[in-house]
C-alpha cells in the first residue's frame, strides 16, 4: 500500500513538472489578459530543440537552453504578431500550432537524433523520507528549478511594478494605457516570458522526463496547462495545484492497471477539462478570470 | 546666428525632399498591395526551401498542389468538398462573434455533430432522403447542444465563453471515441470474435448526401450547396434583419442593449446555440458527404480550420467564402502534394505559413498608420524647434 | 513493358509506379518503417518508384486512395487493415485498372479488386508468450508487462493472445497491461513502464508506436526484458531481447515479388502462419540466442496446432 | 485683481508662459475640433476654458497629453518647444489630467490604482499614507485599500483626482470635474485648486460648462466656439452674461442664465415667479393631473448592499418632478430600476395602474418609460454605432418592416432628428464615438423623446452640457410636460431642479424622504431633508 503511494505519488509529480513549468508561464500570460493556445506549440518547439540541442552537443543541460530559446522563440512571434500587428490572438495561435508540429515532425525526420537525458539528483536525507522523499528529493536536477520559479514569479507579478502593469494590463487596459503605459508590450513580455517558461516545461519533458524525442510528443499538454490555470482560478497556487492535480489524475490511469484496478480511460483523459470546468462552477465567486481576458487591445479615444 | 541655423535646416531637409518622387507616389499608391507581395513571396520562399529539404523540386510541388486541386474539373470538385465543411462552420462562428461572443469550441461542436448524425443515420429506419435529413438536423442539434452547454456555464455560471468551448473540445474528443469502441454504441458491427476498429459502420449508401455531377466532370457533393447558402443567408440576415441589428448591438455594447430591451442571455445564447448548431451540421456534412463513417479523427481540424476560415475572413460571411475554398485547395491539393512524396506534415507547415502571410498585410497597415502619425508629431516637432530657433 | 492490364505496367505507360499507404509513421523504425523500406529496397532491384503515404488519417483514406490513383500508379499496397476504406476507391473511375493490397491483418472482406495478405494476431502473440515464458524461467519470475496506446479490440486480443502462451509455459504467471491511450505519447508509456517495474515485473512488451524506444530503453536500464512489436531489432543498440518479426513489409516483399511475375491473383487472399512460412517468426536476441531452437519448436508446435490457441486465449481474454 | 496677472498676458510678457499652444489645428475628417487655437498659460494661474459641446476643448487637452496627435501648430512648455507623442511623455513633462471619463482599474485597489502610473517599486503602506494625506489635505477622503469597483461615481472621480494631484504635476488639467461631485466637493475642490496655483506656483486648465465655477475659481478665462478662440478675458473683468453670450453667441433668457449661472438666489427670488418664462414653466399644465406611474414602497439590494429602502414615488401627467438628493443615496438604483436593470426585493412599479415586471429586459420601456441614463457613455449609446443607428437603438422595429431593417426610412428618420435636436454631426452614418460629450446626449434625448413615452425619467440630464444645451434641454423637457408627458428628473444640483421641476421630492439612504410643490421650496429645508435631518 505505502509502495502504492510512493509510486503514484512519485508519478504524478514526474508527471505534473513539465505541466507546472508551462503553466507558470501560461499564468503569466494569461494575467496580462492573452489566452495563450500556441502554448502547445511552445511546449512541442521545446521539447523537440531540447533534443536535438541535445544531441548536437551532446550535453542535456544545452538542450534544456535550446528548449528554452525555442520556446521564446515561438513566444516572439505570437507576441508581434498578436500584440504589435494585431492580428487575431487565436489565428496566430492555432496556426502556430500547426505550423510547430508540421515542421518538428518534418525535422525529426530529416535528422537522426541521439537519446540523452539529464542526470537524476537525489538530495540526501531528504530522499529516504517515506514516501514523498522519492517524490520530491529524488528528481531530475531541472525538477528542483520550479522552487525557484514559483516565488520568484509570485514576487515579480505582486512586488513589483512591473507585475502590477501587467495584472493591470489584464483587467482593464485601456486604463493602463490612458495612464501612460504601453499595454501591448506588457502584453508581448507575457508572452515572451510564457514561451520561456513553457520552452522550458517542454524540454524538461523530452530531455528531462523521457529521454528522447517522438512526433507530437506534447499530444495536447499545453490544452491541459490552459486547463490547469483556470482550475486555479488564475492564482499562480491554484494553477500549480491544476498540474499535480491532472499529474495524479495520468499517474492514477498508468499506475492503477499495476495496482490491478480498472478505470474507463476516456473518462480519466478527460478529467483535466471538466476538473477544469467544475473548479469555474463550483467556485463561481471568487473564480474571476481577468476582465479584459483574451480581448485584444487597440488605442481608441478613453 | 538665427539664419546659419535656418540654413542648416534646409540642409538637412535638403535629401528629404529631393528623393525620388516618382518613386514614392508609387509607394503611397499601393502600399497594401506592395506587402501583400512581399509577405507571401516570403511564405513561398520559406515554404520553398522546405520542400527543396525533402528532395523536391518546389515548382514539382506547386504543380503538384495546383494538380491536385484545380487542374481538373474532379479536383476542383475535391476542393470544394473540403471546402463545404469549413465555410459552414466559419459562417456560425460569424454569428457568435457578431454577438460579441467568442466560441473557439467549434472542433468539440463539429465532432459531437457529426457522432450524433453518424447515431441517426444509423438507428433510424426509414426511406434513405428522410433519414439523411434527419441526421443533418441531429448533427446540429447536437452541436447547439454542445455549445449550449458553454452557454449555460456562462450565463449560470460565469465561465467565459472562450474557456468553456475550448475546454469541451477536448471533451468531445473523448465522447466520440468512447462511442466508437462501445460495441453497444457506434463500434462497427461483424463476426463475433473478430477484431474490431475503433469506427462506426459504413453508412447505407441511401444516406449519403447526394453527388452532384459525374467524374471526371466537375463533381462535388451537395454539401457544398448547404454551406453556400446559408453563407449568403446569414450574411443577408446580419446585415439587414432587426435580429441582425440587435445582435450587433448586444454585441458592441450590452448595457446599452440592456436597456433597449434586449436580454443578453436570450439573444447571446441563441447566437452561441447557432454557431454550435452550424458546427454540429458541418460535422453532419462530413459524415454523410465525404467520409461515410464516424472516426476519432473524422473532423482532421474542421473546426478549428472553420474558425481559422472566419477569422482571416475578419467574421464577414461573404469575404468567408473564398477564404475557405483557399483552404479548400490548400486540403485537397495538399492530399495530392503529399502523394508526389513531399512529407504530409510539410503541407501543415505551408498552410500555416501562407495564413501568417495572408494575415499579415491588413494587420501591418494600422500598425504604419501609427507609425505615420509619430513621425508626423516628430517632424512637427523639428519644424517647431527650427521657428524658434 | 507489358501491355495494358499486365503486370507489373499495369496501366501500360511504360514505368512501374507502387503506391504506399501506411496509417503510422513511416520512420518509427518498426512496424509501419519496415512497410515502407521492404517495398522501397525490392523496387529498387526493379527500377521502380514508390510513392508513400504515411500518417494517413483512416477517415481520409479514400481521397488519398484517389490521389494516388491520379499518380497513375500500377498498385496500391495499403498497409494496414485500419486503412480498408481506400479499398472502396477501387471500383471509382479514377481509379480504374489499378491494383491493389491490403495487409490485412486478421482479414478484410475480400472483394475481387484486390489481394490480401492474411495473418494471426492471436497466434503469434501467443508464440510470443510461450517465448515470454522462456525468459520468466531464466529470470525466476512470473510477472510481465504489456504496455500499448488506446484500449481497442485488437490491442486486447493481443494481450490475451501474449498472456495465454506466457501462462502455457509458467502456469502461475501474470500479466500487467496498462493502455496509455496514446501509441506515440512516450512521457506516459514511460511512466507506465515505470509503475510496472516498480512492481517488479521481469518483462515487459512495449506493443506501442513512436513511444516504444522510450519504454525500451527504461527497461533496459533496470535489466527488464523487452519485445520488438514487430520488426527485427536484435542487433538495434536500444537492447532488444526478443524480436517479434511480423512486420507487414515482409509480406509486402513477397506480394511484389509475384506482382513482378504477373502472378499476384486479384481478389484472393494468403495466410500468413507462424512456424510455416519464414515470417511472422521470433528471434531471440544476443544472449538469449541459445533458447532459439526451444522457440523454433513452440513456433511449429503452434502451426502444427499442438495448442488450442483461440480457446487458450479466449480464455485468458476473460 | 492680483498684480502677477498683468504679467502673464501672452502678448508682453518677460517670464515665459507655463503652457503656450500656437496655431493648433485638428481635424478630424471634415469637422474641425481645433482650428488654430492660441493659448497661453502662466503658472501659478487658474485658466478656465469654457465652450459649448464640441467647441473642441477636450481635444485641445487631449493633443496637449499626447492622447491625440494635431495637424498643425506647436506646444510649448516654459518657453521650450515640445513634442508630446504619447501621455508617457506628457506625464514626465509634469502634465496630469483628470478624464472626463474614468480611467481606473475596477478591480485593482485605489492605492494600487493610485501608484500605477509611477515608477520604482510599489509601496503599499507609503501609498495608503499619501492617498490619506493627500486626501485630508484637499477634503477627498477614499479608503485607500477599498476596491474600486466597490466605490460610487463620485468617490471614483475623487481616486481620480487623487491620482493625478499625487505626481504633483506643474501642470493640472481637469475635463469637467465637478460633473459628477456634490455642490461642496466641488467647493472644497476649487479651494484646493487655488491653493495648488497660488501657493505651490502650479498651472491649472479647468473645463467647464458651469460659468460659476469658471468665475470663482479661475484667474483667466478663454472662451471656444467650434474650434476656435473666440474671446479671452480676465475673469476679475468679465461676468456671466458676458461669458454666455461670448459662448453661444447670443443673449439667453435671464431665466435660463440664472440656472444656468447656479444662481440659488435668483431661483428662489419670489420676484421671479413673475416672470413670464418662470410663470409657464413652474406651471403644471392641468390642476389635477393623472397619475401616471406609481412606484410603491420599493426595496432593493445589490449584494447585500441596500440600494431602496421602501421607496416610494408617484408621477402624474404633464408634471416634472425633481428628485433632489446627495449623491451616493440610490438616485442610481432608480435609474436602474426604470431602465429595467434592476429586480426588486419588494414593493412594485404601477403604469397607468397596471403593475410592471421589474428587472425583465424591456419591460419597463415597453410599459413606456423613457431613460436619459446618468452614465450615457457606458449605458446610453453604441460608441461604435452609427449616429443614425445610436438614434433608433430601442426603436428599431418603427424603422423596420417584416423583421428586416430599413436603411432609407432610419436614414430619413435621422436626418429629422439631427435637424429638430440640432445634433452637432458630420453626416448620420458618423460613428457616436466622433461626437463630442453634448452631443453623445443630445443623440440619447432625441432618441427617448422621439419615441413619446408616458414617462419620461432624465437622470442628471445637464450634466456635461453647455449653457446653450441646457437651455435647449429645459425647453425640451418642458415641451415634453406640456404634451402631458410626466417627467422625473434625477439629480444633485439643485440649480437643475429648481429650474426645471414643478414638485420636489428629496431622497436620502433609498427612501423618498420629503416632498413639497416648487413655489414653496425653501432652501434650508431641502438642505436639512437631503441631509438626512427631518424637517
Ligand atoms: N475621435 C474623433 N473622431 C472624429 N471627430 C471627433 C473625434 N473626437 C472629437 N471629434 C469632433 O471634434 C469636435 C470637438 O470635440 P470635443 O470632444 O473636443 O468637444 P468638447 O469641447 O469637449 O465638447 P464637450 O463639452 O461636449 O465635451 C466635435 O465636433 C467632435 O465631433
Ligand atoms: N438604503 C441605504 N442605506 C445605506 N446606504 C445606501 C442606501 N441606499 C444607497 N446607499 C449608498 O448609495 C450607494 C449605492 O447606491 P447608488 O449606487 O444608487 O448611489 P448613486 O446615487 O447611484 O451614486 P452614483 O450616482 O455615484 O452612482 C452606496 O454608496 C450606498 O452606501
Ligand atoms: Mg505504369
Ligand atoms: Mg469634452
Amino acid at each position: 500500500m505505502i509502495d502504492a503511494l510512493t509510486l503514484v505519488l512519485a508519478s504524478s509529480i514526474r508527471l505534473a513538472l513539465p505541466l507546472a513549468f508551462a503553466a507558470c508561464g501560461e499564468y503569466i500570460a494569461e494575467r496580462s489578459g492573452t489566452i495563450n493556445i500556441s502554448i502547445e506549440a511552445m511546449m512541442l518547439g521545446g521539447a523537440f530543440s531540447a533534443v536535438l540541442g541535445a544531441s548536437i552537443t551532446g550535453s542535456p543541460a544545452v538542450g534544456l537552453i535550446c528548449g528554452v530559446l525555442t520556446g521564446l522563440l515561438i513566444g516572439f512571434v505570437h507576441a508581434n504578431f498578436s500584440h504589435r500587428l494585431t492580428v487575431n490572438t487565436y489565428v496566430v495561435g492555432l496556426t502556430l500550432n500547426l505550423l510547430v508540429l508540421g515542421l518538428t515532425s518534418f525535422l525529426f525526420d530529416l535528422v537522426t537524433l541521439v537519446p540523452s537525458q539529464v542526470s537524476v539528483l537525489a538530495i540526501p536525507l531528504l530522499a529516504d523520507i517515506p514516501v514523498i522523499g522519492p517524490a520530491l528529493f529524488a528528481q531530475r536536477w531541472p525538477a528542483y528549478l520550479v522552487w525557484l520559479l514559483l516565488p520568484a514569479i509570485w514576487y515579480a507579478m505582486y512586488r513589483t511594478r512591473w507585475g502590477l502593469q501587467m495584472r493591470a494590463t489584464g483587467e482593464n487596459p485601456s486604463a493602463v494605457d490612458a495612464t501612460g503605459i504601453d499595454v501591448n508590450k506588457r502584453r508581448r513580455e507575457g508572452l515572451l516570458l510564457c514561451g520561456l517558461l513553457a520552452g522550458l516545461g517542454g524540454a524538461y519533458l523530452s530531455v528531462g522526463e523521457v529521454g528522447m524525442f517522438n512526433q507530437n510528443m506534447t499530444s495536447g499538454r499545453g490544452y491541459v496547462v490552459i486547463a490547469a490555470v483556470i482550475f486555479g482560478a488564475w492564482t499562480l497556487r491554484g494553477a500549480m495545484a491544476g498540474c499535480l492535480v491532472f499529474g495524479a489524475a495520468d499517474a492514477m490511469r498508468l499506475a492503477l492497471p499495476a495496482l490491478g484496478v480498472q478505470l474507463n480511460p476516456q473518462l480519466l483523459i478527460a478529467s483535466p477539462y471538466i476538473l477544469a470546468l467544475l473548479a469555474m462552477v463550483l467556485f463561481a465567486r471568487n473564480n474571476r478570470s481577468p476582465s479584459a481576458y483574451g480581448k485584444p487591445f487597440t488605442r481608441g479615444l478613453p | 546666428m538665427s539664419d546659419t541655423t535656418v540654413l542648416a535646416e534646409e540642409r538637412t531637409a535638403a535629401p528629404r525632399s529631393h528623393a525620388s518622387p516618382h518613386l514614392r507616389l508609387w509607394l503611397k499608391g499601393y502600399p497594401t498591395l506592395l506587402t501583400y507581395l512581399a509577405s507571401l513571396s516570403v511564405a513561398l520562399g520559406i515554404s520553398a526551401s522546405l520542400v527543396m529539404m525533402t528532395g523536391v523540386s518546389p515548382w514539382a510541388a506547386v504543380v503538384a498542389l495546383y494538380e491536385g486541386s484545380l487542374s481538373t474539373p474532379a479536383s476542383v470538385g475535391l476542393a470544394l468538398d473540403k471546402a463545404a465543411p469549413l465555410l459552414i462552420v466559419a459562417a456560425g462562428t460569424v454569428i457568435a462573434a457578431r454577438a460579441g461572443l467568442f466560441n473557439i469550441g467549434q472542433e468539440g461542436q463539429l465532432t459531437v455533430g457529426a457522432t450524433a448524425a453518424c447515431a441517426v443515420a444509423i438507428f433510424v429506419p426509414g426511406p434513405g432522403p428522410l433519414v439523411l435529413v434527419l441526421s443533418l438536423i441531429g448533427g446540429a442539434l447536437a452541436g447547439a447542444a454542445w455549445a449550449g452547454i458553454a452557454a449555460l456555464l456562462f450565463y449560470k455560471a460565469g465561465v467565459p465563453i472562450v474557456i468553456g468551448t475550448l475546454l469541451l473540445v477536448f471533451i468531445a474528443v473523448q465522447v466520440v471515441f468512447f462511442a466508437v469502441t462501445q460495441p453497444w454504441l457506434l463500434q462497427e458491427s461483424g463476426p463475433e470474435g473478430d477484431v474490431m476498429s475503433p469506427q462506426s459502420d459504413l453508412l447505407r449508401t441511401e444516406v449519403w448526401l447526394p453527388h452532384i455531377g459525374e467524374y471526371p466532370g466537375l463533381n462535388f457533393t451537395s454539401g457544398v450547396l448547404i454551406a453556400l447558402a446559408l453563407t449568403v443567408i446569414v450574411a443577408v440576415l446580419l446585415r439587414h434583419s432587426v435580429w441582425g441589428f440587435k445582435m450587433k448591438m448586444l454585441g458592441m455594447n450590452k448595457l446599452a442593449a440592456r436597456r433597449a430591451g434586449i436580454s443578453a442571455a436570450v439573444l447571446g445564447g441563441t447566437a452561441l446555440l447557432w454557431s454550435g448548431a452550424f458546427a454540429g451540421l458541418g460535422g453532419a456534412v462530413l459524415l454523410t458527404g465525404g467520409n461515410h463513417r464516424l472516426q476519432p479523427g473524422i473532423s482532421e481540424n474542421g473546426g478549428w480550420d472553420g474558425l481559422l476560415v472566419a477569422l482571416v475572413a475578419r467574421e464577414n460571411p461573404v469575404l468567408a467564402i473564398p477564404v475557405a475554398f483557399f483552404f479548400g485547395i490548400l486540403r485537397a491539393g495538399g492530399g495530392f502534394l503529399a502523394s508526389t512524396g513531399v512529407p504530409r506534415y510539410l503541407v501543415d507547415v505551408v498552410t500555416a505559413v501562407l495564413v501568417l502571410a495572408v494575415a499579415f498585410p491588413p494587420a501591418f497597415r494600422i500598425l504604419r498608420r501609427e507609425w505615420r502619425a509619430r513621425a508626423a508629431a516628430r517632424a512637427l516637432a523639428v519644424e517647431g524647434k527650427g521657428m524658434a530657433a | 513493358n507489358g501491355t495494358a492490364g499486365q503486370q507489373p505496367d499495369v496501366n501500360g505507360d511504360g514505368k512501374v509506379v507502387i503506391g504506399v499507404m501506411s496509417p503510422g509513421d513511416s520512420k518509427d523504425n518498426g512496424y509501419y518503417q519496415s512497410l515502407v523500406d521492404e517495398a522501397t529496397t525490392f523496387a529498387k532491384t526493379q527500377g521502380w518508384n514508390v510513392i508513400t503515404l504515411d500518417k494517413i488519417n483512416p477517415s481520409d483514406s479514400i481521397s488519398q486512395a484517389k490521389n494516388l490513383c491520379r499518380q497513375s500508379v500500377d498498385l496500391i499496397a495499403v498497409g494496414a487493415s485500419e486503412l480498408k476504406d481506400a479499398l472502396s476507391a477501387a471500383p471509382e473511375p479514377v481509379c480504374k485498372g489499378v491494383h491493389w493490397y491490403i495487409n490485412g491483418g486478421v482479414g478484410v472482406e475480400q472483394t475481387e479488386y484486390f489481394a490480401q495478405s492474411q495473418e494471426n494476431v492471436k497466434e503469434i502473440l501467443f508464440a510470443g508468450g510461450l517465448a515470454t515464458g522462456l525468459l520468466l524461467k531464466k529470470s525466476g519470475s512470473t510477472k510481465a508487462g504489456f504496455i500499448t496506446g488506446p484500449e481497442l479490440d485488437f490491442s486486447k486480443q493481443a494481450a490475451a493472445g501474449f498472456s495465454a502462451g506466457m501462462q502455457a509455459v509458467v502456469p502461475e504467471a501474470t500479466l500487467v497491461t496498462t493502455y496509455t491511450g496514446d501509441l506515440n505519447d512516450s512521457g506516459k508509456a514511460r511512466e507506465a513502464a515505470q509503475a510496472q517495474i516498480s512492481l517488479g515485473v521481469k518483462v515487459i512488451y512495449p506493443y506501442l508506436g513512436g513511444a516504444t524506444d522510450a519504454v525500451a530503453s527504461l527497461a533496459r536500464d533496470n535489466q527488464v526484458y523487452t519485445l520488438t512489436p514487430g520488426t527485427d531489432r536484435c542487433a538495434d543498440s536500444v537492447g532488444f531481447d526478443i524480436s517479434m518479426v511480423f512486420s507487414p513489409g515482409a509480406y509486402l516483399a513477397a506480394a511484389l515479388k509475384e506482382f513482378q511475375k504477373g502472378t499476384l491473383k486479384m481478389g484472393q487472399a494468403r495466410m500468413w502462419r507462424i512456424g510455416v512460412d519464414d515470417v511472422p517468426t521470433i528471434v531471440m536476441c544476443g544472449e538469449h540466442a541459445d533458447l532459439q531452437p526451444q522457440v523454433d519448436q513452440f513456433m511449429a508446435d503452434v502451426a502444427a496446432g499442438k495448442y488450442d490457441v483461440e480457446a487458450l486465449v479466449g480464455a485468458s481474454a476473460k | 485683481m492680483r498684480p502677477e496677472l498683468l504679467g502673464t498676458s501672452p502678448v508682453h510678457g518677460e517670464v515665459p508662459p507655463a503652457v503656450e499652444l500656437r496655431g493648433i489645428t485638428k481635424r478630424y475628417g471634415t469637422t474641425i475640433a481645433c482650428d488654430d487655437v492660441h493659448l497661453s498659460v502662466a503658472s501659478g494661474e487658474i485658466h478656465g476654458l469654457l465652450g459649448q459641446n464640441g467647441a473642441g476643448k477636450s481635444t485641445l487637452v487631449k493633443i496637449l497629453l499626447g492622447l491625440a496627435g494635431r495637424d498643425a501648430g506647436q506646444i510649448l512648455l516654459h518657453g521650450r518647444p515640445t513634442e508630446i507623442p504619447d501621455p508617457f511623455a506628457a506625464a514626465e513633462l509634469g502634465l496630469a489630467m483628470v478624464h472626463q471619463h474614468f480611467s481606473l482599474v475596477n478591480e485593482l485597489t485605489v492605492w494600487e490604482n493610485v501608484t500605477l502610473g509611477d515608477t520604482g517599486r510599489p509601496d503599499a503602506d507609503a501609498t495608503c499614507e499619501l492617498v490619506r494625506s493627500i486626501g485630508e489635505r484637499y477634503g477627498l477622503v477614499v479608503d485607500p485599500l477599498a476596491k474600486v469597483e466597490d466605490l460610487s461615481t463620485g468617490q471614483r472621480q475623487r481616486v481620480e483626482i487623487i491620482k493625478c494631484l499625487r505626481r504633483d504635476p506643474s501642470i493640472l488639467i481637469l475635463d469637467e470635474p465637478t460633473s459628477v461631485l456634490t455642490l461642496g466637493d466641488s467647493r472644497e475642490l476649487f479651494s484646493v485648486l487655488r491653493r495648488v496655483a497660488q501657493d505651490e506656483q502650479r498651472t491649472v486648465i479647468l473645463i467647464s460648462h458651469k460659468l460659476d465655477e469658471i468665475l470663482n475659481a479661475t484667474d483667466r478665462v478663454t472662451i471656444m466656439r467650434s474650434g476656435r478662440v473666440v474671446a479671452q478675458r480676465r475673469t476679475a473683468e468679465t461676468d456671466e452674461r458676458e461669458l454666455a453670450r461670448e459662448m453661444v453667441g447670443r443673449e439667453l433668457s435671464k431665466w435660463v442664465a440664472a440656472s444656468a449661472l447656479g444662481d440659488l438666489d435668483a431661483l428662489v427670488d419670489p420676484g421671479l415667479s413673475k416672470d413670464p418664462a418662470m410663470f409657464t414653466a413652474l406651471r403644471p399644465s392641468e390642476d389635477q393631473p393623472a397619475v401616471r406611474m406609481r412606484i410603491d414602497a420599493a426595496v432593493a439590494n445589490r449584494d447585500g448592499r441596500p440600494l431602496l429602502q421602501g421607496l416610494t414615488l408617484e408621477l402624474r401627467a404633464g408634471e416634472i418632478l425633481g428628485l433632489a438628493g446627495i449623491e451616493g443615496n440610490g438616485q442610481h438604483a432608480l435609474g436602474d430600476l426604470l431602465s429595467s436593470l434592476l429586480p426588486l426585493d419588494s414593493g412594485e412599479v404601477r403604469v397607468d395602474g397596471t403593475p410592471v415586471p421589474a428587472g425583465r429586459p424591456g419591460a419597463m420601456h415597453h410599459a413606456g418609460i423613457g431613460v436619459i441614463p446618468e452614465d450615457r457613455h457606458q449605458s446610453g449609446c453604441v460608441l461604435d454605432m452609427s449616429v443614425a443607428e445610436n438614434l433608433v437603438l430601442s426603436a428599431v422595429p418603427t424603422v423596420s418592416r417584416r423583421g428586416f431593417v430599413s436603411r432609407r426610412r432610419m436614414r430619413e428618420r435621422a436626418e429629422e432628428l439631427i435637424e429638430r435636436f440640432a445634433i452637432a454631426t458630420p453626416s448620420p452614418d458618423t460613428p457616436m464615438r466622433a461626437l463630442s460629450g453634448g452631443n453623445q446626449q443630445k443623440v440619447v434625448l432625441a432618441r427617448e423623446l422621439s419615441q413619446q413615452p408616458k414617462i419620461l425619467v432624465a437622470a442628471y440630464p445637464t450634466r456635461g452640457l453647455d449653457i446653450g444645451a441646457i437651455e435647449y434641454m429645459t425647453e425640451q423637457l418642458h415641451e415634453a410636460s406640456r404634451a402631458g408627458i410626466a417627467v422625473l428628473l434625477i439629480s444633485t444640483e439643485l440649480e437643475e431642479i429648481l429650474t426645471l421641476s414643478h414638485r420636489v421630492a428629496v431622497i436620502h439612504r433609498g427612501a423618498v424622504v420629503g416632498e413639497m410643490p416648487r413655489m414653496d421650496v425653501d432652501i434650508e429645508r431641502l438642505g436639512m431633508l437631503m441631509g438626512g435631518q427631518e424637517a
